[in-house]
């Protein structure tokens, strides 16, 4: 192989790296149910390998010298510009279906197609049983294609079609169970609410566009960073509308609502789409288009704000939940709100390094709850639970790494990169010392749901009374594992990634002003504080004898403000009563068209009118004749008036 | 009297002729089918001569002062006469099955072309009143000819009495209108003009003149059916046999049209003011715009076809009056011009639908046919239900037929004329007509049984009841009628280049 | 390059099947695939082997026709009406087919209205005489109302007549602005003439063009339709049998947007840049309304048929923007909910076809049955709602992206219709394939061979347009849209 | 001769035409109606004349001699009929006669 064939080389393969799965998706759909599990499942798992190693490939090739590989598959369409129409003066651009990677999709790509693999391999054997096997690896495979093409996407369109792709899969995966109607109203609120954000982001494109007449995100970036100060309207306005997309992706508030609903799929489901990948498109996205953030100052803040209120909130709403996915929903949201407060804090690199590997132990636990809730018998209320430290050791052990990282207990890589993202809290122009007291106050809710859920799941008595049925599949136990180890020595990759992302992401140029001393020793301490606080708090949930005695207190609190937290803060229901209802009662209202009733009044109105003069038909001779002479009155009448004004005048 | 004068009025002497002749023959022999021939030979000749006179007519020939032929007048006579054949024929098939005396019907039928054809080139108010009551009167007897019909004698006593009334109020009008100007004569320098020494003060008064107008329009929309005077038509097209309606609807119709439009063309030289002229305009702008809309509205639910034609027959009378709107003097050509395409359209496809009405009531054996018995008529007839179909959509003014190109001349003429009212009224009235249009169309093709009884599907005796068997000459005429309604409504201008006059 | 043999061969196509339908029944659904297919392919080769530059618009015909009035029999075509009238020879296709088992009845007739319906629809396309124009206009609409009227579901008379009356009252209006138009051309040349060429160098007083305009716009935004007056299209898609549906969606409502494009935003174009703002904004409220409308039906038709008003929405807002990115938007709009819409009302026809309901409530979990015509479902559905990777996505970005160019709060507005689409094609194919079986246990067949090929033709076309739409778009960045354009922009200045 | 002016003479006319109109439509008997109409042409006829004389030309005055042969024709079909009827109805109750409506 020559010097100049590698890049080329390089380039094809990036071409084809998302394609693999949908190869695969095509096969899937296409052979159905004529497929066995052993080949449905190598097909969609060789696909997934092959993207794997092809990312493996590319990424490798990247280095200081080749910081950026792009490959140009072919043109989408071209967007004629009106002449001076905006201020760059071309007359043409060109929205291309072209990959781009550099550090920032390299971070993704690996985490989309290892985290994606590894998913894979649990989901073929998770999913054996399922009828419809074949389909759910098809959709995985699509939701692989579409999560790729975001992320690779040199343009916000392509990347639109990525995003709006993500989304779909994720409608369908949620509603892949679809004789349940829990699960097809969660995919369909999940896939409206995420709909709005996208909603903006479109306009948010719509308004790129006419500014800067460029929808390329290095053009945009370039031509931004020319055109505009820092804090310029236009940035503003844009940066917000792209903080909606994100939002409503990432689940951050105001759009965070569908998300618990969204557990209603499968767990690998939840693993892949719902923790690891899919909703960290939004981080992606604000992440990809740091340049324009730069300059909105402003949304920077709104963006660190609603992370830190998203943190916090989610971390409450996780306290009272009794569903262990749902938790674990929470504590995404919980998670996602991490990476937004650091994104708005600028540190960027902190964000995406805690996208890994919260990817890393996020699917750990999901993998490790499903795996959990298939040996009992799809029993998924921690109440129910209890004990299963002994009777599902492997799982448990896993699920405690899991929790570990998610604690962000040092050592392991939730710890590297919460603390990063702490670390750059206190002096950071757009967040400062009171979002890090909201993400520590977030670390100490993370340790105590975390302690909560582990205490009543896993400790106390079994409150389960039906044999378990683990699964002894290898597939399933090696995917847990690879898992866990990388959630494990996640750690390590925070140089390689600190690296790869210097070139994306502007060098810090702050002067870091003296942070207090205190501020480590606190961030390390705070998910000790919590845990220690559960221990004691929590006694109950881990104590075998109070449980004995009153078996049936497990159950979730009903009085007001757990019910009130359980429900995610109630934001459900507000905006069922601020949104939902009013326009299916406008709907309702009007189900009949006012606009064609309208126009029916006509009808209706010269039907009347026939009645009226079909009455006048009488048939009398007399009255015909009468009617004569009235007529020609009448009009000698308006004859008359007229001659008379005439005369007058 | 010139020998010209003659030639010109020879269509009418014929009929004139042909009616004493028929007199005679029926002294010597009472047999329908020969009364029926020499009455289609009449008018066959009739038509013949007014044809080539209509070819060779140089110039409007005025004979004496009565009387003045021109070409419009000749083709509007051609129509009546074919209009008349068409009676004729349809009668016939109806005598045939009624215990009358046949034989006056075709004098009296004879009598009613002779009116018309002495309205349609009337250029005098003597002229016209005599046509008028010929037109009438015979038409008294034709319309309650059917004795034994329940409503014969209410159906000729309320055209006879209505008509009469209405014949003083037009009587009056002339009066007035004579009194004004004190000429009886349309074309005539008024006396007005040239004398003026007249030393009755009150002579001249420009109110007679309206006055007079008024009431003599009263008489002319009588007997066009336009609203407010419309009431009679339903009443009298009901009562009336069905070949007599068809007189009614065509022959009278277009007699009258004529005479009102030669009266008003000439007439218009009267009008001295721009105010006065608007306010005639506007009379006659009411009247339209009443006719389009209570005719059509009228129709809308009607069942009995009929009377839905009587009242969609009101709408048309009203749309035509659009022609009379025009004022500019060189736009007359092409109102009468857009009158005679239109009226012929009309003409057309109400032949086509009373011949149909004729045929399948006969058929039925009753005399109240309901929209809904011809339903499926489609499957069963296609000849004939493509015949109604091709008329109703003449009617409604859809593109492939002759009523569509007749919409659209009226549409030329309202536009020039900058008459946006009357069009916004006469897109509303096409409006609401297209419901009942549509739906006697629908009726055709439906398959529905009466009742919704869609058990009984398999008794289609019930569905059906005219799987009728035309005569060779009756499909002939039907497809004659069907081509020649699409052929005039694509290539208009075969028909349109002869409505110019040739000079 | 004979269009007139294009028409004349529909016609005769569809005569022959209604004569031989008196023969033999199934023979009808043959010459007219046949007839459908030889047309199509004629004017594929037709096409190729001429040398005109249809970037702009080439008279290909013109003869008198009625000459008394300076009417002539003129046709001619550009880029426009040939992607427009191959979507109708490919949706008349797709009508044949879905008519294959639906109808049983007095096939014959029904084949020959259909194939007469798109030859009216050819020539409205082609027709640049007014007159001619009009004609076809009005003709075209005698066979689809037949179709409704006969062939249609229970409330048929109605919607027929509805649809009718709706179309023809507007067209009325259209006839008087023409009559008009030619007596301005009388007034400054001496002769009347109704040839559209003649028009576009007419130099008309604003005062009046205003109302010109006008009544060109009332009868295209009837036919488009647009808010308020689109309320006869719920009910003829109704009620109409599939294939007439198919037609009505995919390219009757098309015969609108052409009208605009063609000759209200030609010949008037300052009129229209001033009746922009108005004309933008019912596109915006059409875009919303029909979407909140689609939302609350029971019916599966009647969904189909809001979401069309909603999405010939952003035709309205795309063209009354004068921007070229929104121009091509609006033309692929046009193209991708043709197809669309076409494949939405297929399949609720093949519902119907299959439990004779169209209520939403009576369907559920159908997926367990047909998959594969879930898929198909879902992906127009995907479609509908403007998916990344079909043609309705481009389309909608591309109307949206230009149109906000001109109208920024408009398009902020109009982009919710993006929510709003979301939610109804949500609750479409939700209710149909998601959920619990609803009724009768017994299986719901999954497509035939015949459903499949119409739907993987649809759908291979949707995602070829979406994937390349430079395919179609690069006829519309030819000068003469840019002259268009400018000629409008050149007003404003 | 005091000419009298012609427009007394068209009021004269139209006051009689006006009577013969009430006549016509109040009456319920129709051989009442039959003389109502009578007395409204006379009364046109009463108005030809006038206003002939007013022009000093014969035109009304041969007017006026149609008129009464048109009355003479109404007249005579106005009986047959009102014979016709007495037969069928035994009446001759005008209002009878409003079978055809609607």
């Amino acid at each position: 192989m020559t010097d100049n064939m590698l890049p080329l080389m390089t380039e094809t393969v990036l071409a084809f790296l998302p394609f693999y799965p949908l190869i695969s998706f095509v096969l899937l759909i296409l052979l159905g149910k004529r497929l066995s599990w052993r080949l449905a499942a190598s097909l969609s798992i060789a696909a997934m390998v092959l993207s794997a190693l092809s990312s493996l490939f590319v990424i490798s090739q990247l280095s200081v010298d080749i910081p950026v590989i792009t490959s140009h598959l072919w043109t989408w369409f071209t967007l004629s510009l009106a002449e001076g129409a905006n201020q760059t003066n071309q007359s043409a651009a060109s929205i291309n279906i072209n990959f781009y990677l550099d550090g920032l999709s390299a971070v993704m790509i690996s985490v989309v197609t290892g985290v994606g693999l590894l998913i894979h391999i649990f989901a073929a054997a998770y999913m054996k049983a399922d009828e419809n096997f074949s389909r759910f690896m098809a959709y995985m495979n699509l939701f692989i294609v579409a999560m790729l093409i975001l992320v690779l996407a040199d343009n916000l369109v392509l990347l639109y079609l990525g995003w709006e792709g993500v989304g779909l899969c994720s409608f369908l995966l949620i509603g892949f169970w679809y004789q349940e109607k829990a699960n097809v109203l969660a995919a369909r609120k999940a896939f409206i609410v995420t709909r709005i954000g996208d909603t903006a982001l479109a306009i948010g494109l719509f308004i790129l566009f006419k500014e800067l007449g460029q929808l390329t995100i290095v053009d945009i970036t370039q031509n931004a960073q020319l055109l505009w100060v820092a804090g310029d309207d236009k940035a503003y306005w844009i940066t917000l509308l792209l903080l909606g997309g994100a939002v409503g992706k990432s689940a951050q508030l105001p759009l965070q609502t569908w998300l618990p609903d969204a557990m209603a799929g499968p767990t690998p489901v939840s693993a892949l789409i719902h923790a690891a990948t899919m909703v960290t498109a939004g981080v992606y996205l604000i992440a990809r288009m740091n340049g324009l953030f730069l300059l909105a100052p402003e949304v920077m803040n709104y963006v660190a704000w609603l992370g830190a209120a998203t943190l916090l909130l989610a971390g409450i709403a996780a306290l009272a939940q009794s569903d262990i996915k749902r938790v674990l929903a929470y504590s995404t949201m919980s998670q996602i709100g991490y990476m937004m407060l650091s994104l708005g804090a600028g540190a960027f690199s902190a964000g995406v390094f805690h996208l890994m590997t919260h990817a890393f132990f996020k699917a750990l636990l999901f993998l490790t709850a499903g795996a959990i809730i298939v040996a009992l018998h799809h029993q998924q209320s921690l109440f129910k639970m209890g004990g299963l430290l002994k009777r599902l050791p492997f799982e448990t052990a896993l699920f405690a790494v899991g929790l570990v990282c998610l604690m962000a207990l040092p050592g392991s890589s939730g710890f590297f990169s919460k603390e990063a993202i702490i670390a750059q809290l206190w002096s950071s122009d757009t967040a400062g010392p009171l979002l890090w007291y909201c993400a520590i106050f977030g670390a100490l809710l993370t340790s105590i749901y975390s302690c909560r859920l582990f205490f009543l799941a896993f400790m106390g008595e079994s409150r389960f009374e039906q044999n378990l049925q683990p699964s002894s599949s290898k597939l399933l136990k090696f995917s847990l594992i690879a898992l866990a180890v990388l959630s494990l020595i996640g750690g390590v990759f925070a140089n390689i990634i600190e690296m790869s992302l210097a070139e994306v992401f502007p060098l810090d140029t702050r002067i870091v002003e003296s942070d207090p001393y205190w501020l480590h020793s606190v961030a390390i301490a705070t998910p000790f504080v919590g845990i220690i606080f559960s221990w004691f708090y929590f006694a109950s949930y881990r104590s075998k004898e109070s449980a004995a005695s009153n078996k049936n207190t497990f159950i979730a609190s009903s009085s007001g403000i757990a019910t009130f937290c359980r429900q995610g803060l109630a934001f459900d229901s507000f905006y069922h009563w601020l949104l939902v209802k009013p326009y299916c009662y406008l709907a309702q209202l009007n189900r009949r068209d006012v606009f064609d009733q309208l126009l029916m009044l006509n009808a209706w109105y010269v039907g009347l009118c026939h009645d009226v003069l079909k009455s006048s038909q009488t048939g009398k001779l007399r009255w015909y004749a009468a009617a004569i002479g009235l007529a020609t009155f009448l009009l000698l009448l308006v004859l008359s008036v007229d001659v008379i004004s005439t005369e007058a005048s | 009297m010139t020998q010209l004068m003659l030639q010109c009025l020879l269509p009418i002497l014929i009929i004139a002729f042909g009616i004493v002749l028929s007199l005679l023959l029926i002294a010597w022999r009472r047999s329908q089918t020969l009364i029926l021939i020499f009455t289609l030979t009449i008018f066959s000749v009739a038509l013949l001569a007014s044809f080539s006179l209509f070819v060779n007519l140089a110039s409007d020939i005025q004979v004496t002062t009565l009387v003045k032929v021109d070409s419009y007048g000749l083709f509007a006579f051609m129509l009546v006469l074919i209009a008349s054949i068409a009676v004729s024929l349809l009668s016939s098939t109806w005598l045939i099955h009624t215990t009358e005396v046949h034989d006056e019907f075709f004098i009296l039928l004879q009598l009613v072309v002779l009116g018309a054809g002495i309205l349609v080139i009337s250029d005098h108010y003597a002229a016209l009143f005599l046509g008028f009551e010929l037109l009438s009167i015979s038409l008294v007897g034709l319309v309650g000819y059917s004795r034994d019909s329940e409503f014969s004698v209410e159906t000729s006593f309320k055209y006879l009495v209505l008509s009469a009334c209405a014949s003083s109020f037009m009587l009056l009008g002339i009066a007035f209108i004579y009194s004004y100007s004190g000429t009886l004569s349309f074309t005539d320098e008024p006396e007005i003009l040239t004398n003026i020494s007249n030393s009755d003060s009150s002579v001249g008064n420009v109110f007679f003149y309206r006055v007079g107008f008024l009431l003599f329009m009263v008489g002319i929309a009588f007997k066009l059916s336009l609203a407010p005077f419309h009431l009679w038509t339903p009443d009298v097209y009901q009562g009336a046999p069905t070949p007599v309606t068809l007189l009614l609807a065509t022959v009278s119709k277009i007699a009258m049209f004529i005479v009102l439009m030669k009266f008003w063309f000439s007439q218009a030289i009267f009008v001295e003011t721009k105010s006065s002229d608007e306010n005639i305009l506007f009379l006659m702008s009411i009247f339209a715009i009443a006719s389009m809309l209570i005719g059509n509205t009228l129709a809308l639910k009607q069942q009995n076809i009929k009377r839905l034609l009587a009242y969609s027959s009101i709408a048309h009378m009203g749309y035509l009056l659009i022609v009379l709107m025009v004022i500019s003097p060189h736009s007359v050509e092409l109102a009468w011009q857009s009158a005679l395409f239109y009226l012929t359209a009309y003409v057309l496809a109400t032949i086509a639908i009373f011949m149909t009405l004729q045929l399948t009531q006969y058929n039925h054996h009753n005399t109240e046919l309901d929209v809904n018995d011809w339903q499926g008529m489609f499957w069963q007839n296609r000849s004939l239900a493509l015949l109604i179909i091709v008329a109703i959509l003449s009617l409604a003014g859809i593109p492939l037929t002759m009523g569509f190109i007749g919409k659209f001349y009226l549409l030329n003429v309202a536009v020039k004329a900058q008459q946006w009212w009357l069009i916004s009224v006469l897109i509303i009235g096409s409006g609401i007509g297209l419901v009942y249009y549509l739906r006697i169309i629908f009726v055709l093709f439906s398959t529905a049984i009466k009742a919704n009884n869609v058990n009984e599907k398999n008794n289609p005796k019930e569905l059906l009841p005219l799987p009728l068997t035309l005569t060779p000459a009756m499909n002939f005429s039907v497809v004659i009628i069907i081509i020649l309604s699409v052929l005039l409504g694509i290539f208009p201008d075969l028909l349109a280049n002869f409505l110019v006059k040739p000079y | 390059m004979s269009i007139t043999l294009v028409m004349c061969g529909l016609l005769f196509g569809g005569a022959l099947a209604w004569l031989l339908e008196g023969i033999k029944p199934q023979s009808a659904r043959w010459v007219s695939l046949l007839t459908v297919l030889v047309i199509g392919v004629y004017f594929a080769i037709a096409l190729n082997s001429t040398a005109y530059d249809f970037s702009t618009l080439q008279l290909l015909v013109r003869v008198a026709w009625i000459p008394s009035f300076h009417i002539e029999y003129a046709l001619a075509l550009d880029y426009l009406s040939i992607v427009l009238i191959s979507l109708t020879l490919f949706l008349a296709l797709i009508c044949v087919l879905v008519s294959w088992q639906e109808i049983n009845d007095k096939v014959g007739f029904y084949y020959f209205n259909l194939l007469a319906s798109i030859a009216g629809i050819v020539g409205v396309f082609t027709a640049v005489d007014m007159f001619l124009f009009f004609f076809f206009w009005e003709v075209m609409l005698l066979p689809i109302t037949a179709l409704i009227a006969i062939w249609g579901h229970e409330d048929r008379h109605f919607a027929a007549i509805k649809f009718f009356i709706f179309t023809q009252v507007s067209s009325l209006i259209m006839l008087v602005a023409i009559i008009a138009m030619s007596f301005i051309h009388y007034q400054q040349t001496g002769q009347l003439s109704f040839l559209y060429q003649d028009w576009l160098i007419l130099d008309l007083p604003l005062s009046l063009t205003q109302y010109l305009m006008l009544g060109f716009f009332i009868a295209f935004a009837v036919k488009l339709p647009s808010v308020p007056v689109h309320s006869w299209l719920p009910d003829a898609h109704t009620q109409a049998p599939t294939a007439g549906s198919v037609l009505l969606a995919g390219v009757l409502l098309k015969t609108g947007a052409y009208g605009l494009i063609r000759f209200v935003l030609q010949l008037f174009p300052q009129a229209s840049l001033n009746f922009a703002p108005v004309a933008a904004t019912l596109g915006v409220v059409s875009i919303l309304y029909g979407a909140k409308m689609a939302f609350a039906q029971q019916d599966l038709k009647r969904l189909v048929a809001y979401s069309s008003i909603s999405h010939m929405g952003f035709v309205m807002l795309a063209l009354f923007s004068f921007n070229i990115i929104a121009y091509q938007g609006a033309i692929l709009t046009l193209v991708a909910h043709g197809l669309s819409s076409a494949a939405l009302f297929a399949l609720a026809g093949m519902i119907y076809s299959r439990i004779h309901s169209r209520d939403l409530n009576n369907m559920g979990g159908f997926w367990l049955n047909t998959p594969r015509m879930g898929g198909f479902a879902l992906a127009f559905c995907a479609a509908a709602f403007g998916l990344p990777g079909l043609a309705n996505f481009v389309a909608e970005f591309l109307s949206l992206l230009g149109a906000y160019q001109r109208y920024p709060i408009l398009t902020i507005i109009a982009a919710f219709g993006l929510i709003g689409s979301a939610i109804y094609g949500m609750v479409l194919f939700q209710s149909v394939f998601h959920g619990k079986r609803q009724v009768k246990p017994q299986a719901i067949n999954d497509l035939s061979a015949r459903e499949l090929l119409v739907f993987s033709s649809l759908l291979t076309l949707l995602i070829f347009i979406g994937l390349y739409p430079n395919s179609l778009l690069d006829f519309f960045q030819s000068e003469n849209i840019k002259l268009v354009l400018n000629n409008t922009a050149g007003v404003t200045k | 001769m005091i000419a009298i002016p012609l427009s007394h003479i068209l009021i004269l006319a139209s006051t009689l035409f006006v009577i013969g109109f009430v006549g016509v439509i109040t009456r319920k008997n129709t051989l009442f109606i039959l003389m109502s109409l009578e007395v409204m042409l006379n009364a046109v006829g009463v108005a030809f004349i006038g206003a002939g004389s007013a022009w000093q030309q014969a035109d009304g005055q041969v007017m006026f001699i149609l008129i009464l042969t048109l009355a003479a024709a109404e007249v005579a079909l106005g009986l047959a009929l009102l014979i016709q009827m007495q037969r069928r109805f035994k009446s001759l109750d005008i209002d009878l006669l409003s079978k055809l409506k609607g």
